[in-house]
């Protein structure tokens, strides 16, 4: 009688690509667990909702996911998705990928994008690592860690996440572990629904390599570890949010703010300067 | 012996490559022959199809390939699904048993199994399945002397295992000498 | 940390839905159930992994937290009216 | 089908060639542009940030080329016609997502004005040193479409060719420009937006949930639906399947390149476009693009006076290569003198083509001015 | 001169391709790495991570592969030996700076570990399909050398070799490997170190103040002088003097871009390094590099078995091509079989040497695997 | 008897590229003079100093100054400068480069520096706008700003370089315009001599280019609003600090403190893992 | 008529551009001839050289190329120095007269200075130069008409400034007809 | 707001090199040279720029802060002892 009744993620997933590649006790399919129930909360037609992704084991989420889905080119989902959103101002643009993808790589299309607020979530898994490529150091990756490309712990200060992302504009902006899942979908949640540049962090364990390179056990004890190091603080100071390798984890919603997202300032900006020759163009936010 | 291949197959995270590399160092360093070690993978740190293939020889060996191995060892059932079809007369099949059920089995090819999984975990570690294989290749085959491999192993796994995975070698290889006389008793 | 049972049994419990072949033995499942529903058993799938059974089905509530927990997609549970549902375990023995 | 009326300049202008490039977009059904400054490419994303806002468009000035380069992806995949703009140092830039375009068979406009490289090089003054890695800059086998227009009459017109051949093919497109033809200005006429012949995308047919949007349809080249409409599909630059899905195997690969490949080399003879003149008796054929096939008229012109048999072969859309008309020469005329602003670019086709049939020589030229055309002159009077 | 002791795991190791481009690097003096990982090139990077403390370097994991790709030239004019890895992606995103490294003329290396492409393609699997970015990814006129091992220890040899090219031309030299050779594991043995040859950097001689950074030298080449010294120079992408100021002229960029191109192609004969097979009395000759070079002695062998008269000609330096050695070739062979990991990128190049005198058919492959060597067979009986 | 004294400056200057490109009342030439006599204070052999800039009217900078210098990429100064200090860390690298290139293309690579702090000093002439290329919105263009790309206005939020810079991780932050020569001479020298990633940014005047656009007068007008409406406010809180099209322009040294250099920190981490098989890296810094 | 090349030569920022293209569009469109208009400039915003080329004729006009032009007008003393010697017999020299010294000035040549700068002081705004220049030109040469240029001034420059402009064309259009005039006379 | 003259002319004063043909005519010097040495003058150089000229040497200090605003390079001012030096200034009438 197994799958008379299917699992409420499937009609959402390409079933015909399972199983998927993601190891025993890594946190991305959590992550997945996590969006599917916010878009069913969020009240999204999914036929309008399209995920972008990078490259990395994150970035495999786009290709297991049954919507418009792209999986682009490593530390580029976010300007392909400010393209395809000032395309089709109607959809909602959803970006899931690495903190390596999005913040090494991509960090630049990052900074700007949350400054422009363009009007795309970006959901980020931090596993401290680049995962895919076998666990080389990567922008958050807590000094003193070890990484393929750190044999001997690292040295450079990791990205405070929610710090850079507020610093550079973001109108919404949480922190979240993988085992937070109703939190996170909360977040999600919101994120999908408020107009602008949402930027959503989530630690996830990445048990084949990083816990493992760094003695910090398999899934289970990541997990374990979440749920007994996090402290949530709604509101926190984002500058002082920063992690360290055994320290604890702060998480919450840290920012929720107003601004004219990409598109409405440039109507803004064109309405008052043209006048009656400018047809504002769409910004599908409905305020 | 003028050219041997063999195929080392099963998911990522066993440790094929790592068991395929140890056979070409014996091989290559320790016994003297000309080995060459390539390897297939997927994109997946873990679970997905991956394979090792290693082609000996006495000669310097340029052809790299391993097109019909004479000695295949598979350690999941896509694995031996996949490759299975590849081994011709006289080759040796060397399974995992709790993985893989040998179906179809080509009936001019010798195959033995070993419940490595449960040895491994007897061990207490599950990470040494790859060297009790190694133990059981070793065994049944001999293309490698029992000595290059333990040393191999010795040179290749991280330091302060060397315990763990000689006993794991160990295991495997006197499993497979076990079969190997139950064998030749019944030949 | 102590998990408190709050099952109100009256009104529904739960029915669980385990696919074994998906399951990756991670165990989140097993250690995240808010009332100890499972635990991880003695088999291996075909893939190796160790999977979760069911200890105590009668306290299970359907809050499906084991099913937002799986990161395999291979567990999942519904909220069922008092009467319905059974568990559906892992059947092919793997 | 015509073009969209709203965004058709008719009329007869003094354009520049950038100009008349943005116009040539415009015209074709642009409506999403995303760029980054470069000479001597800017005067093109400048007037499309004028211009666009007033037809329902939008141009947005990205971070870097990179951005740019993917953001124009992004964008033809929500269903626009889109175009991105930038010279040598750009086009460099945007090598990875012309790749990405190709495995992912999005239809998209990349103009590349070629100025003096390598590298920095002579930012303001021309070259046509970029033409092979136009065809080469992304790693791995892929085919594009270049087109070297040598007038901004012909930026006008190309820019409206390219985007219908990249939506026929669904190809990126490569529109071949030079400082000196970007930089020109001379009289464009833009016909009434019913006289521009306008390609539109090919949908897909049929239920949604068959639609395999890697499958070949005409021409080997699949329907594309856009997204939101509830096909959802799935498009990976990794190697995939008919239905889009990563494969990790040699024959999907196999499949996939193939086709890839197939739809433009198959297709070559219709994608060709070639200018001749002169070339039914000539007996020394000088072989040049973009705005050196102006050069080379001069010294047509000039051998002419002189009694010598010379004729031009000039292909318009430079790659693939007109190999078959080339082919068809090799068989009668007495040698080949290739002009281009680099030191030995297309010339190395020619030559393959040519097979040693008759000599083939080169005319280089480093860029940062055009060639003279007495010095050509004095080459193809050595050729005799 | 030897290389320097202290980096020379002397010894013989069963390493993989990866790594034993890695202890080629130190032991060519590399002390100095910047790198951003891509499968399947990492385990150089990683393993250079590890050594290069232990042995006064320094290596530093970039932001991206932009980054390493400049960095290693700011470190490289600093007075070191650098060397970058990638694989594809990352290559096209470096194709800037290798174009920049070329007009600088700043010694530095580049390994590309190729894989299925074009775009991600098959990250895990070999191909050979970035030969011709290798050659033409960059805007503008360039030469490079492009080097393709088969083997670990050909990958030790080679990229000590390739660090001494690098030296002596001043020029980017790229590595490339495929996912093969570098995922290969064999013996490999490292000599002693005063049995490596080590190239060092040509330094200038006379006084500073006189001193001209892109005056030509021996063989085309100006010595290097390192920054921090006095000299007091300007390097930049620009066009530029001898003296290494922008000079925006045609005819500075002629006499400039001439010179890049010239070391390299004047000096063909020396970069060349070819293997042969059984060419005396080959009627047929298959052509190939890195690891297809080893797959096709399988077919050499098979072939000879029947009785065909089949050689090998391997170039193992690809890029300048070998041109001359292949022209003499083509006077008395039959036929070339051109076998590439590839739809055809290095045969056009033999097409177009061969020029018509003899048929020239390739043997193409998608990559994800390599080919069959009954496959390759097949061809060769064909063109008989 | 014209030049029987020369110019303190000429010695430092290619004076054999003079005239040097830039238009009349173009600031980037004051930028030279101040750092001229910053490097004469600081009492650094300039055979010790490398001249990196990127590409635009600032990038020009590397080519008229009589030192080892490079004119490298657009957007890429940063990392090269990183490569040549990790090469050889007893020189002394300075950036010197347009907001444009350093920001916009070159965003990436700055934040990643800030973050490990690589031993660099940024000389980041702020101009508002891509001047090389002819006046295109660049990342700091204040919003409705006219820029030959933004015809109607700008729109996107500019940064706010030094809460950038600061947020990032840089150790000293200064910000000044073209009028305070003397506060910049002395945030120069004091960046010179300070380990670790500094940042100054210089508001200049393109009279050509930005102020014309913007109907801001020419470079004199310039200078004289930069007189009237800058506020010297040392240590302000850098978030406070963004600028508006014709708002009052904060000024002054924001952020002066201590962390390990990239080199540093290296030798930390390796001694302590390595212990006497690790021969300490040359830092170049003397603390 | 059948080709005639025109140089416009000076500093960046005098307008040089501008000016060719005006002469070029009044040619182009206005006075029905083809017209091909090439620039070339340095990397300066300002005080680089800088170039227009303007080539009219009656048919289409292929090669875009001025090499020896028949009309060269000249707003710089390094425009000077690298131009003059491209002109032939016949030619016309229009220059600048307070920038440009016209040293070893060919004598197969005619040439005509005229105060443009001061003028445009006088206008007002300096920026008005090349206007002023290319009333000059129109005054001198006979390749465009008066009606032409006076259009497509008016077409080019920015709203607003159209009577400035206007004011500027007519300022140098008279001073070279009086020239002209005088010149003739003079004959 | 006046700038207030304090040039203490005892001690020392300033010598001034001018070099008009590098000269832009951008003003910075006469704008904020602090004791008002300088003017416009009405000459132009070769390039087309009118070029600053000396009003009152008498109190230039030699601060050199005319040199220091200079974006040509075509200005600057050496503190000399009261009896030295002389204004240098543009010597080709350009
Ligand atoms: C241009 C380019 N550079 C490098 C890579 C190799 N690469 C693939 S994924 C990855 C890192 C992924 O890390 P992250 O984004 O953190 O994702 P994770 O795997 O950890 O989920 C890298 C470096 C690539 N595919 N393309
Ligand atoms: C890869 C690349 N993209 C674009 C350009 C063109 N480009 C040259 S300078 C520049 C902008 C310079 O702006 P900024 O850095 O602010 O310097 P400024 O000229 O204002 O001093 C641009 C876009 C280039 N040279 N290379
Ligand atoms: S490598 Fe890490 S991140 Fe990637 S699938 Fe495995 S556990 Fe997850
Ligand atoms: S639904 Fe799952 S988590 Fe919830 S009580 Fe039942 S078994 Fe436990
Ligand atoms: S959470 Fe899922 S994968 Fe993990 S043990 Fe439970 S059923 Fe298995
Ligand atoms: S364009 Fe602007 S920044 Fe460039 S030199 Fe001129 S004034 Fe200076
Ligand atoms: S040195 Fe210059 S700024 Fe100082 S007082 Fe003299 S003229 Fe004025
Ligand atoms: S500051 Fe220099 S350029 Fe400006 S007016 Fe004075 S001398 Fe001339
Ligand atoms: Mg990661
Ligand atoms: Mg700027």
């Amino acid at each position: 009688m197994k799958n008379q009744h299917i699992n409420p993620v499937e009609p959402y997933l390409r079933m015909d690509r399972m199983p998927h590649i993601w190891c025993p006790g890594c946190g991305i399919g959590i992550v997945v667990n996590c969006f599917v129930r916010a878009l069913n909360q969020s009240g999204i037609d999914p036929d309008l909702v399209s995920i972008i992704s990078g490259i990395g084991c994150t970035g495999r989420i786009a290709g297991y996911l049954k919507l418009d889905s792209f999986h682009t080119t490593h530390g580029r989902p976010i300007p392909f998705a400010t393209g395809l959103k000032v395309a089709r101002p109607e959809l909602k643009v959803l970006v899931f990928s690495g903190e390596g993808d999005l913040v090494s790589i991509g960090g630049n299309h990052l900074i700007h994008a949350a400054r422009r607020n363009s009007d795309i979530k970006v959901f980020c898994v931090n596993n401290f690592t680049y995962a895919m490529t076998g666990g080389q150091v990567g922008p958050t990756a807590p000094i003193h860690s070890i990484a393929t490309t750190t044999p001997y712990g690292s040295y450079d200060r990791p990205f405070n996440l929610p710090f850079l992302a507020d610093s550079t504009g973001a109108v919404y902006v949480a922190r979240w572990t993988t085992y937070h899942v109703r939190q996170l979908t909360r977040s999600m949640v919101e994120a999908i629904n408020k107009p602008g540049f949402c930027f959503v962090e989530i630690i996830a364990p990445c048990p084949t390599i990083y816990q493992r390179r760094n003695r910090l056990g398999d899934g289970l004890e990541a997990m374990r570890y979440y749920k007994r190091y996090s402290r949530v603080i709604n509101g926190a100071n984002t500058r002082m949010v920063g992690l360290e390798l055994k320290g604890p984890i702060i998480v919450g919603k840290f920012i929720d703010r107003d601004r004219s997202t990409l598109l409405e300032a440039m109507n803004e900006e064109f309405s008052s300067k043209l006048g009656a020759r400018y047809q504002p163009y769409p910004t599908g936010v409905v305020r | 012996m003028s050219r041997v291949e063999i195929r080392i197959s099963g998911f990522g995270g066993q440790g094929v490559i790592l068991a395929g590399i140890i056979l070409g160092r014996a091989a290559a360093l320790h016994d003297g022959k000309d080995a060459t070690l390539t390897q297939s993978f997927g994109p997946e740190a873990r679970g997905g199809a991956c394979s090792a293939q290693v082609v000996l020889s006495r000669e310097r060996n340029l052809y790299p390939c391993v097109i019909r191995p004479d000695i295949l060892v598979v350690m999941s059932q896509p694995a031996y699904e996949k490759h299975i079809g590849e081994v011709g007369a006289g080759a040796l099949v060397l399974y995992e048993e709790n993985l893989v059920d040998p179906v179809d089995l080509p009936k001019e090819c010798q195959a033995y199994g070993i419940p490595a999984t449960r040895f491994a975990e007897d061990i207490g570690r599950k990470m040494v399945l790859n060297i009790i294989m190694l133990g059981f290749v070793t065994a049944l085959s001999d293309v490698v002397s029992a000595q290059a491999v333990k040393k191999a192993v010795a040179e290749s796994v991280p330091r302060g295992t060397q315990r763990l995975n000689e006993d794991a070698f160990n295991r495997g290889y006197t499993y497979g000498l076990s079969l190997k006389k139950k064998n030749d008793e019944a030949e | 940390m102590a998990v408190e049972r709050r099952t109100s049994r009256r009104k529904s419990r739960g029915e669980l839905f385990i696919d074994c072949e998906r399951c990756k033995g991670c165990g989140f499942c097993v250690e995240f159930c808010p009332t100890q529903v499972l635990a991880m058993g003695e088999k291996l799938n075909r893939k190796g992994y160790h999977t979760p059974v069911i200890v105590d089905l009668e306290v299970c509530t359907g809050c499906d937290l084991c099913g937002l927990y799986c990161p395999d997609f291979a567990i999942h549970a519904v909220r069922v009216k008092i009467e319905a549902g059974e568990a559906k375990e892992c059947d092919n023995g793997g | 089908m015509g073009a969209d009326p709203q965004g058709v300049l008719t009329g007869v202008h003094f354009l520049d060639g950038d100009h008349a490039c943005c116009e040539g977009a415009i015209a074709a059904g642009c409506r999403a542009a995303f760029g980054y400054p470069i000479t001597p490419s800017t005067e093109i994303v400048e007037r499309i940030a004028l211009r666009l806002p007033l037809v329902g468009g939008v141009f947005v000035q990205m971070e870097d080329e990179i951005a740019s380069s993917i953001a124009i992806q992004g964008a033809a995949w929500g269903g626009k016609k889109v175009i991105t703009v930038t010279s040598g140092p750009g086009m460099s830039l945007m090598m990875e997502h012309v790749g990405l375009a190709a495995m992912t068979e999005t239809p998209c406009v990349f103009v590349n004005v070629q100025r003096g490289g390598p590298s920095t090089g002579l930012p303001t003054l021309p070259a046509q040193g970029d033409m092979m890695q136009a065809r080469w800059g992304s790693h791995g086998d892929y085919e594009i479409i270049a087109i070297s227009p040598n007038s901004p009459q012909e930026c006008f017109d190309l820019t409206v060719h390219a985007f219908n051949l990249s939506e026929r093919y669904r190809v990126p497109v490569l529109i071949m420009m030079d400082e000196s033809v970007g930089h020109m200005t001379e009289r464009v006429t833009i016909p009434h937006a019913e006289q521009i012949e306008v390609e539109s995308r090919r949908l897909p047919e049929g239920p949604k949930e068959e639609y395999l949007p890697f499958a070949p349809g005409e021409n080997l080249v699949p329907p594309m639906a856009p997204v939101g409409e509830g096909y959802r599909f799935h498009v990976t630059g990794l190697t995939h399947n008919e239905k889009g899905y990563p494969v990790m195997s040699p024959d999907v690969q196999d499949h996939l390149v193939r086709r890839l490949l197939d739809k433009i080399r198959l297709n070559a003879e219709d994608i060709a476009m070639v200018e001749e003149d002169q070339i039914q008796d000539a007996d020394v054929v000088l072989v040049a693009y973009g705005i050196t096939s102006r050069v080379v008229l001069r010294t047509l012109h000039l051998a002419r006076e002189k009694g010598l048999k010379v004729g031009v072969f000039r292909p318009v859309v430079v790659w693939p290569f007109p190999e078959k008309r080339l082919r068809e020469l090799a068989e009668r005329v007495k040698a080949f003198v290739v002009v281009e602003l680099n030191y030995g670019q297309v010339v190395l086709e020619v030559e393959r083509i040519v097979g040693g049939r008759v000599p083939t020589v080169l005319v280089p030229h480093g860029g940062g001015a055009l060639h003279n055309p007495e010095d050509i002159l004095r080459v193809v009077e050595e050729a005799w």
